[in-house]
């Protein structure tokens, strides 16, 4: 890729991605497992397809079975995933987990994971806040040395796809005190495990997310990932791929609300005319297109930096997750309000992109995070 | 000792007498408030009894003449009134579209026949009302609706579909506004018209919202028959009277958002949530954001006091309540975005008893209709240019 | 008064001066003596005709020759005084200088200056700025205790009026370090002392501050205003009541420049039709009218609280403040906007307005001190 | 080695043996700036060799044919000629709105005859050109324009006034909108027409704006003699080529703010003057303004990377201009009020050397202007909605 353009492999990706989540995971499949308040909150059959369709593997390489494709290409995947709602174990497993194993994994941990991430048939979760807004050096999670391996006990909250997981990762503390960067570790924990208790929550985009309790969580040695104590390095690595991600699913969120709200725009009457004809309307709606236009750079900038391993990625991806953030709620605020009465309805499809975005703004760090991040990152 | 201090003391004692202990406490629910009707379920037999004493006297509507059952009190009484039962918390007797709304409004423009008709039961808590203004393909417009009532000698019959009409399915008579002129300006042919909800033709489906369930209801109305005498003031006349109830709406929906007494401030709860350090708030730019909308929290507070005493002080523009409804329900708008951020994962769980079946998602998500329900932003917008502004 | 309205007295004293800034010291007057490039800045023959009205002596109480009016009375005149951008030492004496005597000075300090003042045959300035920003704890200037008196040496700046004051009251040190609260003395300065320099600065709203150099200056020991050490807490009772007295000049700059605009709106033709009939406009315009219908709320509530020695008096001030400078800033550059490429030439008044607002939002704190100083005082 | 290194090593070496030392650095005031022209005065003998050499081999406007005096460089070779000037830090030989505006209109709408005059001369730099569009009474409705050419024949007689002109009083010819015919829809009368600045009855009078003087002038047109030759495309066909300019002028004026090269940036500026605690600077809620605006400053310059990038694949929408031009000027807008904050009382100075004899407070109310002049912000907004969301 040269300069902010997708090249054309990434175009195909996108166009695949996209006709996919047009018609097998659209917005109406969510609906439909919301009423069915299926247990899982994702269908299997979904789950299989997207993995025949190469998205699975799309940050895993090609010895493990993946494609390789690299941030770019997973983006634009995501951004799809925005648009339609597409609920599936993507981000927890293909994306947190994938980047996990790839960036710190033993070889062995590699071949015993990746090819069975690529392939759907396990699913992971990353167990990392503790606290309601993120905060990922505060832990109190502690992983104690015992016999040859460790024992863990701890709580952790908003453990996305934790009900559904075969394999957690969580950031426990093997030195030094909650709020503290060093000291921490990362390590493989199977749900089945003794100790490991997982209780659904429900969240208000009708997608599931845990409080995972470890009491006495006893793992071996070889559970660690990377090297003990140094474990918050590499989740920062994660966390910004995870961000991106989160990214470029809010730009495919903003960017559907807002398409959607152009065209009640078009069709809607009040007054003998069309409520787009409202001037008030259109410079507001010509503002949120101007901002939406900043929110597509921002993500592609961070994604591009992450393929070229930029040193900056981190700022970039802060400013990315920030910028998208506040479009995206812009975005959708706007599109309540302009659709006015009937958007608050549960029979329109603008409040689940709502009720969709917020939970993911917040998700490894909001607005807020993220811009006293970049100003920090920044020198001030 | 003034007349006025004399009423306080009888006020007081009398209170102190017939308002039951258990109706000393805020209301916390919607299951704490009282709401009358034909197929009303006390909750309690305090509550029964709080409300049969209080509407004997004409205090569930104290301003009210007494010969239509109301308390026939004057102005400075009822706030006597009003003092007394803070005092000791008592719970408001009766919550009802009837004393608020469309009581007033016949006293205002009804005839006499209908005064007689309806006040007394409404101050009895005996029939609950509901508003039938707003139609699907109205929304802002509202003089674009389009519910017909056609002419049939000594009444009307009416069809069309209303929505948004809060507890439909639960009340007993409904006040409507109805097109019974096709034929002239849009704001000339409306009429208001008060009809059984148990009259043929009549029926209700509940509107389920983005937060979850709510009162408000769509009202299918199919040749329902409306005798003549039942519609407030004159035929071809009801705008005027409409308008006059929405100004009122639209002054309570703009209190949205105000802290309730003994409710933790947006400030306290995040102190709570985050901590302080070196005697501020632990995240810097929560913090600012928390102090410009307790800014223009405090600011618009002053604003609503100021507008009373001025208008107390016969003073002030008059044409408040636009502004007043457009800036209350925006800044309710933006704390439930700050209360969404200050509680971060817990506000965004739907279900589950830990996290109070997901109130505080559901608040936020409610309150996105705060400025679309009676009257949208853009419509007050709208009346401050041209009432106010002159810009047209 | 009751209640968030002026009584009958109030009201009158408003529109006396309402009248007589229409009359006597309108716009036209400050763009004269701008042009003219007055050395004063101001006129000493409008000054008399002020002294004359009263409005100097407000605050004075009457056995000094004012008429003890009140904080409330003297925020309608600053009111009027922003419509007509009126150019006078009025804040600098009658409000700073009198305050300051008014609440720490000894009889003997009263009885000397505060006629001078009510009379207008006295004028004074407050130097209590030494950095760019508001920081009145920041003081590096020292009075060091010598023989009978004092020596003080330091650099103030944005000493409003300095340039034609005939006495100056300087904080200085004299004990701890800058930026301690404790410590800070008060002293009464002659302008014609030996060792003090007046440097003059004429600002962007063509009214005038001085920097001013203390270079080894004696003053008598009972040049001291309340108790050495102590000055910090009644320099802040004073920087209140200034503070309430900018805001409630911002409200007349905000008010008459939204006035200003709205006429322009009715009168202004585009493409034939007035511009005050375009919906983008008229949604702004309803918006900004809102925002000064709160400003005006909390400048009478700031003030009134002055009046009752409200113990919240400190708070209500900033609040005022912030929302004041937030407001007046929208309004003027609302105004610019919308009066066009007219707005923009220096022929037009509304650029006086916005060239006015700036200076007067950042003295003595702009909105975010004040907003940062209201959230620390309400516990966060 | 490919033609274009060959290029590339000629231009290299030509541009050392010809660009005079000190034309090798960045132009840091207005004086540096050569605009060339009739009453030109060099403010040195190698600002003047500088113009000279360069115009010789036609690179003061490299891409237009060599034929009118020009370049007559490919894109590639454009590109390359810039790169190697920037890496000199080589100034550029001439500030043109010859160049930059009228100059590729003529190439693309104006006669042969026309051409051969006009081009020639701006590539030497001995003509200075100005614009003259605006007119007081038309503002953001440039087509309701009123400066009438009245037919006489072989030439038009011109009447009305223009304002806005920048330079005028120093330019030697202006290109004007003027109505041609006054009975059809405004956009149809308007016929772009070229004269002397010294023909009879052109008079000029500068405008001092809120921010001091300024290069704007009013100008007035009294019975000013236009030959029919000088009408750029058809009589009453100029809206579309103005139109072609309007886009032109939208983009520079929407790269306003950014900072240039060897400035201090405004978070470093802010650290300077408020200092760092803890990694952070020093005042929390001015901390948070300031990331405010540079996330959006980072934003929107990835963004005029992007729809460059696009447009160099043949990707993206179009219509980009109007877009940039509002954000990037509402942007400076607030860069400038944040410099302002940054730097408090020392910014409200409006004279003296010590305070830069008042530039930052010149600067400040300068940028007030952006979203005004080119086309306003209301105007770029109606221009999104309109014609790339289709909203009307």
């Amino acid at each position: 890729m040269t300069g902010l353009v997708l090249n054309d492999e990434q175009q195909m990706l996108k166009d695949a991605a996209r006709r996919f989540m047009q018609e097998r995971a659209p917005v109406s499949q969510l609906r439909k497992l919301r009423d069915e308040r299926d247990e899982t909150g994702f269908s299997r059959e979904l789950w299989q397809e997207m993995v025949e369709m190469g998205f699975v593997g799309t940050l895993i390489d090609e010895e493990y079975g993946g494609s390789g494709f690299g941030y770019v290409g997973m983006g634009q995947v995501f951004e799809e995933v925005g648009r339609n709602l597409t609920a599936s174990p993507l981000f927890a497993t293909a994306v947190l987990g994938a980047t996990l194993l790839r960036n710190t994994g033993s070889d062995a941990q590699k071949q015993a994971l990746l090819p069975a991430i690529a392939d759907g048939s396990m699913i992971m979760a990353l167990a990392v806040d503790e606290r309601a807004r993120h905060a990922p050096h505060y832990v109190e999670t502690r992983a104690e040395a015992q016999g040859d391996g460790f024992v863990i006990s701890g709580r952790k909250v908003a453990v996305v796809d934790g009900h559904v997981a075969d394999k957690l990762v969580v950031s426990a503390r093997t030195a030094g005190e909650p709020g503290d960067a060093d000291g921490l570790t990362l390590l493989l924990v199977d749900r089945a495990a003794a100790g490991v208790t997982v209780e659904r929550t429900i969240m208000v985009d009708s997608r599931n997310a845990a409080v995972v309790t470890f009491d006495q969580v006893a793992v071996p040695k070889d559970a660690v990932l990377g090297k003990a104590g140094d474990g918050y390095a590499v989740l920062q690595q994660t966390l910004d791929v995870g961000n991106a991600m989160l990214a470029a699913e809010l730009l495919g969120i903003a960017q559907e609300a807002f398409d959607r709200t152009v065209k009640y725009l078009h069709e809607r009457k009040q007054f003998g005319v069309t409520i787009g004809s409202f001037q008030g309307l259109q410079h507001r709606a010509a503002h949120l297109f101007s901002e939406i236009e900043l929110m597509k750079s921002v993500v592609l900038k961070a994604l591009t930096a992450l393929d070229q391993q930029d040193d900056s990625a981190a700022q970039l991806v802060s400013l990315a997750k920030a910028k998208a953030s506040e479009v995206a709620e812009l975005a959708t605020n706007e599109g309540i309000q302009m659709h006015g009465g009937m958007g608050m309805t549960d029979e329109f499809d603008i409040g689940l992109f709502v009720k969709r975005a917020r939970p993911m703004q917040q998700l490894f760090g909001d607005y807020r995070y993220h811009a006293d991040r970049f100003a920090a990152d920044r020198g001030y | 000792m003034s007349d006025l201090e004399a009423f306080r003391r009888e006020t007081r004692a009398w209170l102190e007498e017939n308002c039951p202990q258990s109706m000393r406490s805020p209301v916390m629910s919607d299951k704490d408030q009282c709401w009358g009707g034909r197929n009303w379920t006390f909750q309690s037999e305090d509550q029964r009894l709080w409300l049969e004493r209080m509407a004997e006297k004409g205090w569930t509507a104290p301003d009210w003449p007494s010969e239509y059952g109301g308390g026939g009190l004057s102005r400075e009484q009822v706030k006597v009134l009003r003092q007394e039962m803070a005092r000791i918390r008592a719970r408001p007797p009766l919550h009802s579209f009837g004393v608020w709304m469309i009581g007033p409004a016949i006293l205002k423009f009804g005839s006499e026949e209908l005064k007689r008709q309806h006040l007394p039961p409404i101050v009895r808590g005996e029939i609950r009302w509901c508003q039938g203004y707003s139609e699907p393909n109205a929304g802002s417009d509202l003089a674009g609706l389009q519910t017909r009532a056609e002419d049939k000698g000594d009444h009307f019959i009416v069809n069309g579909q209303k929505i948004w009409t809060s507890y439909a399915d639960k009340a007993d008579w409904m006040f409507c506004l109805v097109r019974t002129n096709p034929d002239v300006k849009k704001q000339l042919g409306i009429s208001l018209v008060l009809f059984d909800m148990a009259t043929p033709g009549v029926s209700t489906r509940p509107i389920k919202l983005i937060s979850g369930s709510s009162p408000f209801c769509e009202t299918f109305l199919e040749n329902v028959r409306v005798e003549k005498n039942q519609v407030v003031g004159e035929v071809d006349q009801g705008w005027t009277i409409a308008k006059y109830l929405l100004t009122h709406e639209r002054e309570m929906i703009g209190g949205f958002g105000r802290t309730a007494a003994g409710q933790k401030t947006l400030p306290q709860q995040a102190v709570e949530a985050l901590g302080v350090e070196q005697g501020r708030l632990a995240d810097g730019m929560l913090r600012g954001d928390i102090a410009r909308w307790e800014l223009d929290a405090k600011a618009f507070e002053f604003t609503a006091e100021r507008v009373v005493d001025e208008a107390k002080a016969g003073q002030g523009v008059g044409n408040a309540s636009a502004m007043l409804k457009y800036y209350g329900t925006e800044l309710n708008k933006r704390r439930q975005e700050l209360l969404m951020a200050i509680h971060g994962s817990d506000a965004m769980v739907w279900e589950g008893e830990a996290w109070n079946e997901g109130a505080l998602a559901r608040q936020w998500l409610r309150s996105k209709g705060n400025s679309i329900e009676g009257g949208t932003s853009e419509v007050q917008l709208n009346v401050i240019a041209r009432n106010i502004l002159g810009l047209r």
